[in-house]
């Protein structure tokens, strides 16, 4: 089973298919995680951010990932931002909704507290809210995590310039009607996934072991 | 130096073979054409998505596709040359549980189409029509090519119709069998094109014209150089030589695009309702560029 | 350090929902917490003891009436106000030093400079040992003990406490009441003590003022001049619980409810209205 | 219908954890509690007191020792065990009608029977009106009574209660005595009561039992013969009390922990424990 | 913008794909819950049932559903069963791991009291286990829906039977290079995925009103 090993585009090696789709789950989970956990702390914090984006929002968070193909290619061209736009949008809702969730179930007795102690209204936010935060904030992340990795392959579908990535590597032992291949690269697949899920959890049990 | 030429082909479809040979033999570099791969796609509308993304100058693409996003206002494109003309094949189930010996036999059965408005469509519909069969008593099913052999060994699908290598595979597996080749239903059909971006050729003609030379050179280099050719087209692919080489029989390759093809295939698209143009020959003459284009690779 | 409170004609009303009218917890209330005075607050459950308390502390500023700190009128949240709360109320992800030290690190002073007035306070408090342990290592009582320590660590010049030791047990309340006794006799800081407990109330206050059910008025007023520290056993300490186990008692009766409103206490009620 | 409790060289230990060694939290224990008394169990937390009640309730299995009711040796859970939480535990999906005949729904008595039967508690417990509240709706007094009720209707003959008001305000509480011994005094179950409030202790019981810090032996037994309704605030109350309380002040002082292993209370350790 | 209502293959109207797609996504669907609801039950019950499945399980949690697609027409061939799978596939995991996480976040006092109370293990598990698990449940049949629902677009990619279905519509919008009818498609898709949402809070609101 693991003929993998010596490439699919014969000649194509395993493990820069992994590098390329790691490199693009990278960018697209990096981008999602930079905008989604601010834009959450906001959004839960003040109730006018809420009001004003949680509409709009709402609608684009049922569209499947594989519907924006067509749009991303219009809007990004090929290659790595049209598949990092792909994952971005499948790891950001659920980055952006845990965050905000972990705002709000904060609970009100320690916001009052904090202000009792004279804490001023910024200082909230740096030295309670978002420390408050990280334990929900991380739970999205490997929600979104998953999700994004999940979305690879379909991101992979709109075309790849380097001829790498492990969603390229299924399409292809597809055409060539391999399906011993395909198995193997579904294993390759949910086995790196596992990797990036365990790597998070070290991380999460690192900055949330107060929980 | 000037930015080099950002082309697309589509994965494993040996229709695109001028190009690998361009590439890997030295044509390309030995005319003068500065070539970057900027992406290999896995359909024709990806490679037209990224015309109009401007992330691309110049493509081997599906004259299809390129038809129907020119018309549809999506890209502003313009055919140069052609890849090939012929090289799919209606397959029909090997094991005869229905028999089916003639087009005229498909009516009442299911026909799995890679697309609604491809070439392909366009071959077999004309081709029902031709021999009397109403489209509405054939079901047509849009199934992606590599999984096209799946559902006729299946049985979901009594035959397909696509491009090759996919029938040579079929076959090869034991699958099915070519019951007529697209060349068959309409000798020296219009297929895979090479197209470029209408202001990149404006901007660029000389870069393009060096391309454009390239491909002559390859599609002449094939005609003499038959098994070198096909270890090229197994290194793209990775399918096995035996496959390639059979489907290589049904590919035509040839520069020279048969611009009444194109004429009649705008004509066929329009009549299902899919593009809308009143003036087919002014949006053909402005579409089909290959006499200028050959003029002036010519000088 | 201490401050005289003066609060004058406070009402509060609480906005109706959908399946709730408007609700009027406290109703034109009068009362004084003389400087460096403890004064202990009973009242039946929702009769508006936390909403005074908040309200008092600057966490509601949506109310009528007049606060009055040393005479001068306060509105919002005053600096020299300072509150314990029943549930703890630690930030989780902070240290016992972290917790004691975070008033000062708020009001931006030098990271050495907190770090030794904490430290002298986990001394004072007999948390030593346990400066780097997170909250969800600490007992009930050395929780409790904490959130004072970062009250005080702040120097407030009026300390409310909202059932402080409700969650704690019978030897480890009685253990804090000494603790609380002893700091205040040194401080002598302005108190106001909320608490459901007659015997703790007793304990510990100077004055006890009894709640009505809700709209709160002042239903009567103990002054208690027995020395510290009390004896819980003696005939005079008892003498006055008994008087106000029987107000209580009689102003209502807990077993008699009627279906309709019940919130259990002030966080499910806040829940309920976010 | 009562039962003879007999409790013989009873010990539990506690499989250690990789950060935790293994804990003996009962050792060699001997108990007696007979038909139809009402025994009350003090102790430090921590000394084992749940962890006895556990045992006795059938919920642990995994002891040394020998359990005994009316004579005859018992071994995991008997139906004539019946047991009140200090969280209430009630059902929250169902309404107080339906918390309330659960056992009998248990145990397969049809429809219109236990129905009527719960209907008869729900008036003798005061709950008329609230029948088809949920949990919820109702106030913390009034959960604690549904408990009850859910335990007694299937005529346990031994009733084991756990901190049962542990979570109550001081009013509701002393109701609820009052409540409980009246029907304790028609019913003269067996009832062995785990509390840490001394004035409980002697408000309710014919004995309470001293036990010491961890792992509990008895430290002392206190006969209590006065006779019910109790008065709090009388001479011998408050004696009893303040021995009781001597007692447990000079066997352990909650002031003074050491680092290292806190636990609150056993809620806590068994979900660290999972 | 709203040409789509003129049909998309011409001649296709709007209605039919809703229908056509619903009844997919209802299939997978179901199948999910109706398979992850018993077994996300019984492994949270009992650690023999969990040691067995969890490790499986887990490889293939992480694999996309996009991956599955050749696999599934090898299986199912074309149509609605092998769209159905891959919605199934979509929708199972999170059914799953909800149910399981909601019996494990059964208060074990709840269950001590039962057994107080002489509910014998089988009654514990109908009459306790069940009714305490159903919040936990909508959560993730919610989420469960949502997935599958973004699925759906993948899903109709092996091709399809009849001819409708709105992710084959955004298909053809896209072979025939119409960005306006594919943007007009996502949003259908949003808002029906938005309506489906709606639908089973209402349930939800009904079924688990005691928390
Ligand atoms: N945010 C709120 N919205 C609506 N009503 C509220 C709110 N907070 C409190 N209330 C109501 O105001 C009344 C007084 O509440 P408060 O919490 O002050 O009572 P309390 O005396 O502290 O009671 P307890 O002894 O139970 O703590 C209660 O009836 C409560 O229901
Ligand atoms: N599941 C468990 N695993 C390990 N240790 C346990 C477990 N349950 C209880 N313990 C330990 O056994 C000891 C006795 O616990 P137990 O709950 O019986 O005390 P308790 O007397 O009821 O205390 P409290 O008054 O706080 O309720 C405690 O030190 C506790 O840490
Ligand atoms: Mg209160
Ligand atoms: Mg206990």
């Amino acid at each position: 089973m693991e003929l993998a090993l010596n490439g699919m585009p014969p000649g194509s090696k395993l493990l820069p298919h992994i590098y390329y789709s790691l490199a693009r789950v990278g960018w697209g989970f990096s981008l999602a995680v930079a905008i989604g956990v601010p834009l959450g702390l906001t959004m839960g914090w003040s109730r006018r951010v809420r009001s004003c984006l949680e509409a709009p929002l709402e609608l684009l968070r049922p569209v499947p990932p594989m519907a924006w193909i067509p749009i991303s290619i219009l809007w990004f061209g090929i290659g790595n931002k049209a598949a990092a736009f792909i994952i971005f949008l499948g790891a950001f809702f659920p980055v952006l909704l845990n965050t905000m969730a972990g705002v709000k179930s904060i609970d009100p007795v320690i916001l009052d507290a904090a202000r009792t102690l004279n804490a001023a209204r910024r200082t909230v936010f740096f030295k309670i809210l978002i420390p408050a935060t990280v334990p929900s904030i991380f739970t999205g992340v490997r929600i979104g995590l998953g999700i994004g990795w999940m979305t690879l392959v379909a991101a992979e579908f709109t075309g790849v310039r380097e001829g790498y990535g492990l969603g390229y590597m299924i399409m292809t032992a597809r055409d060539i009607q391999r399906p011993d291949l395909i198995v193997a690269g579904m294993c390759v697949i949910g086995f790196v996934g596992i990797i990036l899920d365990k790597g998070l959890r070290v991380v999460r049990d690192r900055c949330a072991a107060w929980q | 130096a000037e930015k080099p030429v950002r082309v697309a082909y589509l994965q494993n479809d040996i229709h695109h073979l001028p190009f690998w040979v361009a590439r890997d033999m030295g044509f390309l570099a030995r005319q003068g054409a500065n070539v970057e791969v900027a992406g290999v796609f896995r359909s024709g509308p990806d490679i037209m998505s990224a015309f109009a993304a401007g992330a691309l100058d110049m493509a081997y693409v599906g004259v299809a596709p390129a038809t129907a996003a020119v018309a549809n206002g999506t890209a502003d494109v313009v055919v140069l040359s052609q890849s090939n003309a012929e090289g799919s094949a209606l397959v029909v189930a090997s094991n005869g549980r229905h028999l089916v010996k003639t087009v005229k036999d498909l009516e009442g059965k299911s026909v799995a189409i890679p697309g609604l408005s491809t070439v392909q469509d366009f071959l077999l519909k004309e081709s029902l029509t031709k021999q009397g069969v109403r489209l509405d008593r054939v079901k047509f099913l849009v199934v992606k090519p590599p999984e096209m052999i799946s559902a006729l060994r299946n049985g979901d699908v009594d035959a397909f119709i696509a491009w090759e290598p996919y029938p040579a595979k079929a076959s090869q597996m034991g699958v099915g069998r070519t019951l007529v080749s697209s060349g068959e239903m309409w000798p020296g059909h219009p297929c895979c094109v090479v197209v470029a971006d209408a202001k990149f050729l404006a901007s660029h003609p000389d870069q393009v014209n060096a391309v454009l030379r390239a491909h002559r050179q390859a599609v002449e280099w094939i005609g003499k150089n038959r098994d070198k050719a096909v270890d090229i087209a197994v290194k793209y692919t990775g399918m096995d030589e035996k496959t390639i080489r059979s489907a290589m029989k049904t590919v035509h390759y040839n520069p020279t695009l048969d611009a009444d093809g194109v004429r009649r295939y705008a004509r066929f698209l329009t009549g299902l309702g899919y593009i809308r143009i009143k003036d087919v020959d002014g949006f053909i003459g402005k579409f089909v560029r290959q006499e200028s284009a050959a003029q002036r690779a010519g000088r | 350090m201490a401050v005289n409170v003066e609060i004058r004609g406070l009402s509060k009303t609480f906005a109706g929902s959908d399946n709730r009218s408007d609700y009027r917890a406290l109703d034109c209330l009068d009362l004084q917490v003389r400087r460096g005075e403890f004064v202990s607050l009973l009242g039946p459950s929702g009769s508006g003891k936390s909403t005074l308390l908040r309200i008092l502390a600057g966490l509601d500023q949506d109310y009528q009436g007049e606060i009055l700190l040393d005479g001068a009128s306060v509105t919002g949240r005053d600096p020299r106000v300072g509150m314990v709360f029943q549930e703890f109320a630690l930030f989780p992800w902070r240290t016992t030093l972290e917790n004691i030290e975070a008033g000062l690190e708020f009001a931006g002073v030098p990271k050495k400079e907190r770090r030794r007035a904490a430290m002298e306070y986990i001394a004072a408090f007999g948390l030593s040992g346990f400066e780097s342990c997170l909250p969800k290592e600490l007992s009930g009582g050395m929780k409790q003990r904490v959130a004072i320590a970062r009250t005080l660590i702040n120097n407030p010049q009026l300390v409310l406490m909202d059932e402080p030791f409700g969650a704690l047990d019978c030897q480890m309340r009685n253990a804090l009441h000494a603790f609380l006794i002893k700091l205040w006799l040194v401080r002598r800081d302005t108190i106001l003590f909320v608490t459901h407990n007659v015997d703790e109330a007793v304990f510990l206050s100077d004055r006890i003022v009894v709640f009505s059910p809700s709209p709160a008025r002042v239903l009567r007023t103990f002054d208690i001049d027995m020395p510290h520290p009390r004896d819980r056993t003696s005939f005079e300490f008892n003498q006055m619980r008994r008087t106000i186990l029987e107000l209580l008692a009689s102003s209502s009766d807990p077993l008699s409810e009627k279906p309709g409103r019940h919130v259990t206490n002030t966080q499910q009620a806040r829940h309920e209205a976010a």
